[in-house]
């Protein structure tokens, strides 16, 4: 299981792939920011299509630990966050600290770049707007009406 | 002879839709892309951008793919994970 | 302070940098491993220069700070230390992931050259070796009698 | 007139020398490296290498750093933290 619904609780991330004989363990979190694309961000809500999500990160855990001599932990959240919540957490453990970083850094951009998740952010203005990293700002607003009815 | 495709929307697309989730009759030997032209002729899909990223059975397939009936087709918005 | 006889609480490190403007956080830890240059290891004690070494992190720190839009916590611990115990750890906060894996990386490969910290590794065959980079195998064995005496 | 730096040595270099701490009485105007040969030459410090760190005060040095009386000089072993 790569998704979850509760808090990313780091330390039992670092605790499933620590191992005697690995010296060097990366992390990376990555947290919910106060503001994007110069909008003031107040809450914002992770969606997935769950079902491959999972078969992607397993995919993309899998294939790091195939390239290089590591152990990997990943896990993204869903739901509703807030400013400073844990949105998605790698942890890889090596013997040695190249891996470890080269591998960290991979997962996670594997990650932005395979794994069906989308993030709808609310604006300290009202307005709501979901990040799309292929447009200009990143951001497309979403229609009110489209916002009243989900409310 | 037609198929029967569940189309899954996410997100943005969900929102544009007004749906998360629709069956489609396809004639047979339709491909993904046929699939999302049939949507997007509609009055439900006309929001839809001309290219979307695709999935078949929760594996992403390019427009291409022979749909069989039962299919699953994920339409999905630009990823925005992490 | 750079240096802590006591373990590493990495939840406090992460806490001390993180901010509601900061994404992206790259952690790295050192662990103590169960063996080196094909040695079964079985404790392990870290020496320092201390008030040089307390210079020289917070040296690094500020340079980093100075490099990337980043803020960093480290600590390196001394004493003696048993297999698996976080013997470094390196925790950067920035905005974007690309600064934090960077400056990350830095940071403990400028601690690994420039900090006066010096490891004495205990064997499984009772004998003790200092660790040595600049060597051939990484290790200088101890003088029976100084470690007889030390004892 | 002479001068006295104290020496301070860590890790293997204490082992080698059986002392943390030793005080050298050098010349005027000596350098770090001249209070290295001195301990060298000596009973106590004949196993130190013939390059090595040093550090004068808390910041490291070149061998050609000039000593001042009451200098604390430090002989570093390889650095082997993280």
């Amino acid at each position: 299981m790569y998704l979850t619904h509760q808090p990313i609780d780091l330390a039992s991330l670092i605790a499933q792939v620590s191992r005697a004989e690995h010296g060097a363990i990366a992390t990376f979190t990555g947290a919910v920011r106060d503001s994007h694309a110069g909008r003031e961000v107040t809450a914002l809500s992770y969606s997935s299509y769950e079902s491959m999500a999972e078969h992607e990160c397993a995919d993309v855990v899998r294939e790091a630990e195939a390239k290089w001599p590591v152990r990997v932990a990943l896990m993204h959240r869903l739901g509703d966050l807030t400013i400073g919540d844990v949105a998605v957490a790698v942890t890889v453990a090596s013997a040695h600290r190249d891996e470890a970083f080269v591998a960290c850094r991979w997962v996670i951009d594997q990650v932005k770049a395979r794994v069906p998740i989308w993030k709808r952010e609310t604006y300290a203005d009202g307005t709501v707007g979901w990040v799309d990293p292929t447009v200009p700002g990143g951001i497309v607003m979403a229609r009110p009406d489209a916002e009243a009815s989900r409310g | 002879m037609t198929i029967t495709v569940q189309a899954l929307l996410f997100a943005r697309y969900a929102e544009l839709v007004g749906a998360d989730r629709l069956a489609l009759s396809l004639p047979d030997g339709s491909r993904a892309g046929d699939a999302v032209s049939h949507l997007r002729a509609g009055h439900t899909g006309g929001g839809l951008p001309p290219t979307v990223l695709l999935a078949v059975n929760g594996r992403q397939s390019s427009p291409d793919r022979l749909l069989d009936d039962g299919d699953e087709l994920a339409i999905l918005p630009p990823l925005a994970g992490g």
